[in-house]
């Protein structure tokens, strides 16, 4: 039965262009989708689903469950990067182990949008509001990433810095007003503004041709993953049994809440993929600006190369097998 | 036609707007800038398949002799935390 | 009542998103939209508008009031270049009255689009002769300009010029077959010659995505304007006051002459709207060759970081409202 | 009647704009779509054609008809380039002739998708296994131009090469594992492997835009190939023949065997064009790495400037003509 | 392996083609270009942001010691008019 | 800041990875490259109008003085096989 279920979101077209990608990679094929595509294709995907999330919550409502669940979702935001830095910390260095924290706080937007076409595939709904706690969810770990390298390094051992500290207010600018939490949001007050009419002429845009763009992102998503793959090969267990198994922890402490705060299936299914899904766009930018002594190449592959094709593959059909049967 | 020093940077691309801003302290007026730069360093790699902002940027320009010296030591601090390139040559500027 | 136009004009999603696109710059966020997609955006709305422009002369056929609009179309495009040289004389050198000069003879694509996207909504119907109206307006003030500084500059103080002056011929040329106008009027002569089976293929490209892809350039120009705003610092208030009074002017006297035409609403306005707009594009492009003496950030940013904004934001729905009122 | 029918292609949207883009070279305008603009219309074809072909062959089944198509497909692959290396041999160098003769045994995917177009709009259908014979009919005529130079050069005229020659295997993976070829024939696959479903989701992406971006993609090709016919002006008459007679003769042959086979007058037209048709991307990128001493400006030119504009304009239409009075 | 005379120019991307060709008039054969370059000089700054025609164009190429004075004032009235960089320094060519 | 030798290739696309390779089998460890450089040579136009494949890369390093012989001699065969360009010039290294 799980097993159906994972057939079924690997028979997605979506997940099926990634694995293309890895295999173009593998295969050694020159297959290649040249930037600003890729770029593009995700400024597509940021406005076609806050779009849709503005309009959807105009559909809905507001209510107390809406606040209540983006309050648990900013919670968690801040919380796994913390338990996250401590269990980093038996084998890393403050500065990685902050990186890697600040990168799983944070949340992969094309795992969410995969988790939300397999629940449209299954007709399973969900609330426009779960786009704001997208965005809530992106930036609160680069802060907390930040505090925790900030609070650990003795001011004695700090070697002397020439180029003057970040000041805090310009840190919480600064994640607060990545591009794509900005899109994103703009996209989504945008669709409540303008309503049905809005939604009306956006819509051939922004719903009809989305998962058509999305397979081409994901296929672009192989692609760097599969490549990406070989910076991993000197990683070591814990690196790669972390990849792999904080996701799943945080699935976990994600349905446990999600089944506390009665959210419907749809919208539990969502914000576990949030809890477990990791940046590795947003945060990686931000900490080689503000903890350069972290190795990017190392935090960008964890996300990228490990813990987004477990969710995007095995993670969210699970997740879903699982919130099904506790749920009925 | 003047014999000049030409400096060449490569930097990563988040801090660019900082450089610029350090060279137009320094009076620098006149430069070139070639984004989208990849390439390898102490810092690993730098690649633009995910996000440009974590490729490099390349900036030429021109001073006069000697003080290349002091352009150097003022964006040192960011070379250093942030990484990249700072070369000097020889060149005789005809229009520049 | 005029509040309520202008309400319901900024609540138009393209509108919305050139605004966020000016807020994006002020708050500093990274967002960015880069080369070449914007170009693609344009390229896309100038083939959308053409087709669907040649497919509107079919259904409507040609007629006297058509090839009428289209005259008093060059002659505005001929006339606002003069009246504003003189204008800008009093306080400019003869390049860079000239420069600004074209600017404001010529259109503005984009603010023709946003208009009428706001006519679609409204369901105020304009024909697409129109269409050939933009085309023709495009170009005939880059030649003007040209002819006011070699008129105005006397032999003898013009300095000796190493690379030969470019030919009548030549200019004309380039003028009329910038790619912009090139490609416009290409696809409204595709449009005319492949009918009603033409449209039918292409319709879901270039009509169903329009609103979409509108919203992404105009967050884009609103990302550049704000921008551009910066060069306006020094400017002073008689350029700035140009920038925001001429598109007034010009919208004055396009009104009369629809009027006095007897054009319909949404002619009209589309009419008042190539006079008020000034280019960014095309005209800068040139007079950069062709007047290379004249000041680009000055000209391009009063076009664009001034005059397009008002006309988008305000100007639009006054012409509209004045126009109803005229017309009733 | 004859003459209704190239009327008829010619007053498509996508090859009118074709001759756009010639004409803005022709008349010096500036109108360019810039990389990776091209690269992506290309791969949008690429995924749109291979994505439907899997969905047509679901509906139709599979059958011996089709496997026969195939090795014909293949066996055409081979053979073309075989024969035209001869016939090149009479005027050219062993390298030249080897490079054209490769370029000539593949294929093009826009003339295909070009012919495919016409048939959909004079309702002519045909299966989506051709999507399968295009995708094999793309890289034998690689292995076989290799082939043919390593058996024409002579051990002891080759000079001595200090880069160690590309084995076999190398050869024939990277042949078959061209990004085109891959990304056409993971689409095909996908499209079989998700159904109505998958194809229900991906139709207002790849169905409802194609014309469109045809349309872009062409006029593109225009401006390219208008570009490149400067290339040919010292190629002499013998080139310049066989660029324009080579199709013909391909095309007589194709439409011979498709009847010996049997194949509706669709399928037959596609077949006729596959092998009508010459490679202007893969086969040169190809021949460039392993055939480095031909050169590519002659060959690139051949296939895109002659033999493409040839088939698009007159080719296909009298393709058809006589295969629809041989087939009644 | 030759001692030679090494030249990069800028210029705004709008006269890329007239300046390809006096370059090609003065018997220039070989060159590299890199397109989209932005940046900052007399004429005020060059983005690509709105359309890359505003942009600038780096061109890299090589002469013969010597030959650079001629290959100068060739492109001078253009570089004047529509401004420029025109950069020579000192390289070995093993390959050019 | 040292006197070093300042190396800049231009090949053609498909040729940059076994390029890299075998600069990274002579010990180079840093460089920064610059893609889709359009050009002329004695192999004819690069351009990258109909696809990237056919357009150069710009490749810049720097080196010892001494070690650009090995360097160019290692690359020499790609070089002449495919085409490209291979300069040296000098220049004081602040950083690289
Ligand atoms: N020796 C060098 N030659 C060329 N590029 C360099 C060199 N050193 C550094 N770079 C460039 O500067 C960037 C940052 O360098 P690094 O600080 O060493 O990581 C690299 O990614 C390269 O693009
Ligand atoms: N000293 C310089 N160093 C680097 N680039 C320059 C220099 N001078 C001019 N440029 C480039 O050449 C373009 C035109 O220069 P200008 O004619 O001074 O406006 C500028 O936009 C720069 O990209
Ligand atoms: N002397 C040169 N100056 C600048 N670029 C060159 C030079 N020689 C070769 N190139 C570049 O290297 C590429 C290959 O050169 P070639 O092997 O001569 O065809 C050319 O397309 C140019 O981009
Ligand atoms: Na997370
Ligand atoms: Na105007
Ligand atoms: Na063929």
């Amino acid at each position: 039965m799980e097993f159906s279920l994972i057939l079924s979101n690997i028979l997605n077209p979506p997940v099926l262009f990634f694995f293309v990608g890895m295999a173009a990679i593998w295969l050694k094929s020159d297959l290649e989708i040249p930037q600003p595509l890729p770029k593009m294709f995700s400024l597509y995907l940021l406005f076609a689903i806050g779009f849709k999330g503005g309009h959807e919550i105009i559909k809905s409502g507001l209510s107390w469950d809406i606040g209540i669940t983006l309050l648990a979702a900013i919670a968690m935001a801040c919380l796994v990067p913390i338990y996250s830095f401590f269990i980093l910390r038996l084998k890393l260095d403050i500065y990685n182990a902050a990186a890697i924290a600040a990168t799983y706080g944070s949340i992969s937007a094309v795992t969410f949008i995969t988790a939300s076409a397999l629940l449209t595939k299954l007709e399973l709904g969900f609330g426009g509001h779960m786009v704001a706690a997208l965005a809530l969810m992106e930036s609160p770990a680069i802060v907390v990433g930040i505090f925790l390298v900030r609070l650990s390094v003795d001011a004695g051992e700090q070697k002397p810095d020439a180029v003057e500290a970040v000041p805090w207010t310009e840190i919480l600018r600064e994640a607060c007003l990545n591009g794509s939490v900005f899109l994103l949001v703009s996209s989504l007050i945008i669709g409540l503004l303008t309503g049905e009419n809005g939604w009306g002429k956006i819509k051939p845009f922004s719903d009809d041709l989305f998962y058509g763009i999305l397979c081409f992102f994901l296929l672009d998503m192989g692609l760097i993953a599969a490549r990406r793959i070989n910076d991993l090969k000197q990683a070591g267990p814990f690196v790669i049994g972390f990849s792999l198994l904080m996701p799943v922890l945080n699935a976990v402490i994600g349905i446990g809440l999600a089944k506390l705060l009665g959210m419907s299936v749809g919208n539990a299914l969502l914000f576990t993929v949030l809890c477990a899904s990791a940046s590795y766009i947003a945060v990686p930018a931000a900490m080689r600006m503000s903890v350069p002594e972290a190795n990017p190449s190392l935090y960008i592959s964890m996300a990228l190369a490990l813990t987004f094709p477990f969710n995007i593959i095995v993670g969210i059909p699970i997740y879903l097998q699982v919130i099904q049967r506790l749920w009925t | 036609m003047n014999t000049i020093k030409r400096i060449e940077i490569v930097v990563p691309a988040i801090e660019l707007k900082p450089v610029l801003k350090r060279l137009e302290n320094n009076g620098v007026k006149k430069y070139s800038i070639i984004r989208h730069v990849v390439g390898r360093g102490e810092f690993g790699e730098s690649t633009d398949d995910l996000d440009d902002q974590l490729s490099g940027v390349y900036i030429l320009m021109t001073c006069a002799i000697g003080e290349e010296e002091s352009l150097y030591l003022d964006l040192k601090p960011i070379l250093e935390k942030f990484g990249g390139m700072f070369l000097v040559s020889d060149a005789v500027g005809y229009r520049y």
